[in-house]
């Protein structure tokens, strides 16, 4: 059995040693003792917190093996990704020339330096065992953090983004990076993420970065090809997230062009299906007729917990059957309401 | 002998004959009998000063008295981009500097522009192969400022001069392919004809409006920024000399440069002077210099300006012309011409 | 009794009437006799032709007063905006200002010249009599465009705007024009709009208008204020569609200023949550308990008729009751299936 | 007597002295000892040539020989914007036409730039009240053109100056009111006070990066893009005789002019000669014109640089100084000099 849950003082250990094994790369867990100490108090703050507009707040949810009393995998949700300033990205922009005389139009592919994500709340830090990528706990994961916004919409923006990390070769280089951002910056891809610490919100970004629309036609093909592309290691949350509604096409990253997924929460199925049913104490049987999974969380902050079951169709039902494990798993009683959604 | 002179309606025939032995390197000089005889109507209107100074077009011509042929031809319009809007891309500079990361990047950037609106052109240049020799060339080119130093009311804004930029070997030109092909998505020489009708709107139309990074073309592009063809390079010097310069305009389609000044700055206007034909005295044989430079002449008459080489010069507001001259001139003992010195006069700092 | 319903031949005469008495305004009918058959004409056909990807169909609505016989009111749609050219617009910009030295940063509201509507559908040319806008039937004649498109979505594109007429003084100026449009096109609005048939397609847009971001700051107060404003003839429109889930913000006409509603079809109450009810034929009596009222319209394409009803609620339901009569107005029979939404 | 000389050590406290005097006007005479005395050294280290051109800062004052008081000061820098961006407003102009409605409309347009990134700069320019009378302020100022003229491989970019904007009576600018104001919501004296500290590149920081048309500006912004201070109108035209033009470059903050030439241009290049100091021969005195003109004349030692006005004219590539102009210039008999006349000839043309 899989619970997620906020993390706790006691995980510190347990995420050191995760993070040790997860790749390098910049949307991901904080690599250091002291980085990974302060997420998880800012975390606990967060999840403490009285909020009634999203701000600094960053929440850090962990999924652990009950069985193993494991950590397996975190998922991460800022409030507001640009509440330490400006949260930048290229957004795909379409110009249209025109020629009278030539009777033509083109639409030519420009990226533009934009802001438009700050007010956004920000997905990262996802990571899942290998041997639980292909399990609903992977979706249960990834999804939870959404679940937590559907219950407490005042701490979140009303859209939501995730930035993937984007393509690099062998050495770590970025093709994106060679074309543009290089120009500019004057050092490696990997240089210039250590020495910004993988954020997108800090002042050198305006002093350094274009603030012309970028004429994509322009760029080298490996650069125009690395745009939009996930690395590998991404993949599982890629296909999570567009499951859930995110869409691809509208903005990518300024540092090494990978994808970044956002959508207004309207079109999120979290938002937009998950159901709010009762508590009762299943028979300990299993139901009938064709079983689908759920995830199922509770209402209950910051003892906030999320589980997956395999149950028939909720949709239309009042209630969801829950074992007396589970409801103690979830720390819920009969009656008590909690929040169903497919995974 | 050679005259430069004023176009007149009766040339034509011959500017026809001249023009469809231009070749394709000229986009103002087609052989098409309308397209001429509309432009030369507008040139006999200019020296008639029967139409508003921006929509003149001052055309010359280069006569062969020996036998009446036309020689060349060049021509200085009043105004561009004012029916239709004259495009360059002009060069900048941006700076990128972060003290925190101490990172100073200074970078060219190439901004679509309509800034030489209104400058008046020195234009449609040919010197017909037979005549390629001596002074003839510097004579057809430079007979413009000599026009100019005469009547610099007439010119009151910048004087421009669009150099044809460099092209490969097997004629393609690095620039476009760089840029402006990802745009048009037609080969160099297919635009290279839809300019030729005269219309270069179009290319602005499709070419990218934001300003561009230079650093973003590839190498071969951007080595070629402001470089002249190479059979342009003596008509580019050519030009410097008289007081033109490279001022950071390109052509947007070859990034060709566009050659510059202010009327004022003209050598023409410094050094040419006005002196009055008298025979030779001794008195200013004594003041010649030793060894006489040829002198480029004119008369002053705008509407039938004519321009001729000499060997004479002028001295103390004097100068003594031959009979022959004076009969190229259309000028008699007693009258008014203007001289300059053919060649630059080298500093003597 | 009223009912909507595709346009027809026969309603050109009372479309002409119509055009006669609504208000000068480029989002509505059109004005002359041809004009009228024309739109007509291409709704007709559009409304006839097989579509397997949104080009150039219009489709017009008419709200017709069943004990009057007489059209009181009309309704569009575009399956794409752009299908002529490139729709043009001013999308709200913010540029962030930042300085280091200051240790301040700015946001600073810019308008830049965009066609992202270009694929977007179009609602345009609603007018309701002046007797029914606090009716319920306005909200059915708005609404019945979306309703076609939750049965053809095929027919329409994923996303949708409305362009609202903007502001103008007593004697047809516009302060937005004329701080803007007015320095290039060197003329009065409504000369302007006459001269361009109040299209947002045409080359001549791109040859005149500014190709740099306008800078909200630099703008006269009044044209400022008139930024997203509505003409007072746009309210009910207006209203309408906010509470359908269209949203004002992003996007404003590039002649007057005028607010353009856009929303993704997952936002919009339509789409999320019309229901798809079977018919039964009711008793005729007055059902029990609080009433709401309702959309209903048919699933029969060309024939397509839609009215609403005051109903007890529906959602959770099989079947929807309606009178004979209604089913006749609807052309439905017991059995059929119809599509229904709150209004 | 007054000479232009190199600034050197000594000067340090004569310069703290004066720089009490100078008022709000200059940005860059604060009296603020470790700020000057920073700037001596750089000066210092410039006239020995220790340090790289760009980074120089060529200063020199004009000392009462009489009394040993510092009278005035100006200065060359070498390069400007190497290590802080240098931001103008560029003046395009951009062409909207459409033939369909017939119309056509051309737009000046105000171009975020740091065009003139590594040009030299002629600034620091102060001439204390008790000196402001006869040709003073000419020699203090034009001085510096001497100087370039002697040592142009020094100077090999452009030659700017930056000329303060226009001010209305309240001490208000209706350029930054129209423009800047919006963006910085401050007022007009808090940001002056801001860029006396030397850094302008915040104010390029939060300045409309993306080309503006001048006409959304107020009317009153608008008439003010390229106008002096009525105070700095004298210097402005002084300037523009020594060959540099307004080119359509503002300043960010008030739009005051930034005159700019290139090296060549300078009539200091063209005009001034050298001359070998000689006594006066009758030869040389019947050549000489009958009413001399004031002339400037330098010696020709980078390091101790020294510059007057004479009445002595040079002729034939002599000049006769007497004993007094010889000391002030540090100078003797047979050693090589540089002269310019100090007003500019009229063109005879």
């Amino acid at each position: 059995m899989y619970v997620v849950r906020p993390v706790e003082a006691g995980d510190i250990a347990a995420l050191e040693a995760l993070a040790a094994v997860t790749m390098p790369g910049v949307h991901t867990l904080p690599k250091t003792r002291d980085k990974i100490e302060q997420a998880v108090e800012r975390s606990i703050a967060s999840f403490a917190a009285q909020v009634d507009i999203p701000s600094e707040e960053s929440y850090l949810f962990v999924l652990e093996s009950l069985a193993e009393r494991k950590i397996v995998g975190t998922a991460a949700i800022f409030a507001s990704a640009g509440s330490n300033g400006t949260y930048f990205s290229f957004r795909n922009d379409v110009i249209q020339q025109v020629s009278r005389d030539l009777n033509i139009s083109h639409s030519v592919h420009a990226l533009t330096l934009c802001s438009e994500l700050t007010a956004y709340s920000q997905l990262s830090s996802f990571y899942v065992e290998e041997a639980l990528q292909e399990r609903p706990e992977a979706a249960l994961l990834s999804r939870s953090r959404l679940l937590f916004a559907v219950q407490q919409p005042q701490r979140f923006g009303d859209r939501f983004f995730v930035p993937l990390a984007g393509v690099t070769d062998e050495h770590g280089g970025s093709p994106f990076w060679d074309a543009l951002g290089r120009k500019f910056f004057k050092m490696d891809f990997l240089d210039a993420e250590r020495v910004i610490g993988g954020a997108r919100n800090r002042t050198l970004i305006v002093e350094l970065m274009p603030h012309y629309p970028v004429y994509v036609p322009l760029l080298p093909g490996d650069a125009q090809a690395a745009m939009g592309q996930i690395h590998p290691s991404g993949e599982l949350a890629f296909n999570l997230l567009t499951e859930e509604g995110f869409e691809a096409d509208e903005y990518i990253d300024i540092f090494d062009g990978g994808p970044i997924l956002q959508a207004h929460k309207h079109a999120l199925r979290t938002f937009s299906s998950s159901l709010t049913l009762r508590v009762r104490t299943g028979d300990g049987q299993v139901p009938e007729g064709p079983l689908v999974n759920y995830a199922i969380a509770n209402n209950a902050g910051p003892a906030f917990r999320a589980v997956t079951i395999a149950s028939p169709e909720l949709e239309g039902c009042e209630a969801v059957a829950l074992s007396p494990e589970l409801q103690d798993i979830l720390r819920v009683a009969e009656g008590d309401s909690v929040t169903c959604v497919r995974v | 002998m050679l005259v430069v002179r004023a176009i007149n309606e009766n040339d034509l025939d011959a500017l026809y004959s001249m023009a469809t032995q231009v070749g394709t390197g000229m986009t103002t000089l087609k052989p098409d009998m309308k397209m001429l005889g509309d432009r030369l109507a507008t040139a006999c209107a200019s020296f008639a000063e029967t139409i508003p100074p921006e929509q003149r077009d001052y055309m010359f011509v280069m006569e062969d008295t020996s036998n009446g042929r036309i020689a060349g031809v060049c021509a200085i319009k009043g105004a561009v981009g004012l029916t239709e809007p004259f495009y360059n891309y002009r060069i900048g500079t941006l700076v990128h500097s972060s003290r925190e990361l101490n990172v100073f990047t200074k970078m060219d950037t190439l901004y679509l522009s309509n800034d030489l609106t209104g400058s008046s052109e020195l234009c449609s240049l040919f010197l017909h192969p037979d005549y390629r020799q001596g002074y003839n060339g510097k004579l057809l080119s430079k007979s413009r400022f000599l026009f100019i130093a005469q009547f610099p009311h007439l010119f009151t804004q910048k004087i421009i001069a669009e150099m044809r930029g460099y092209q490969a070997e097997d004629g393609s030109s690095p620039f476009y392919e760089g840029l402006g092909r990802h745009f048009f998505k037609m080969d160099f020489h297919h635009v290279d004809d839809l300019t030729a009708l005269g219309k270069k709107s179009f290319i602005a139309e499709l070419m990218p409006r934001q300003p561009l990074y230079i650093d973003y073309l590839p190498k071969e592009a951007q080595e070629v920024v402001g470089q002249v063809h190479k059979s342009t390079a003596p008509a580019r010097r050519l030009l410097e000399q008289e007081g033109l310069h490279y001022e950071g305009y390109v052509d947007i389609f070859d990034a060709g440069p566009v050659l510059q000044a202010r009327v004022s700055e003209l050598r023409a206007m410094r050094d040419s002077e006005l002196a009055v034909v008298a025979p030779d005295t001794d008195m200013t044989h004594a003041c010649a210099p030793a060894h006489p430079e040829p002198t480029l002449v004119s008369n002053t008459v705008l509407k039938d300006f004519r321009m001729i080489i000499t060997q004479a010069t002028p001295v103390n507001g004097e100068i003594d012309l031959s009979t022959q001259d004076l009969q190229l001139l259309r000028c008699h003992m007693g009258d008014t011409v203007r001289t300059l010195p053919l060649n630059v006069r080298k500093n003597n700092v």
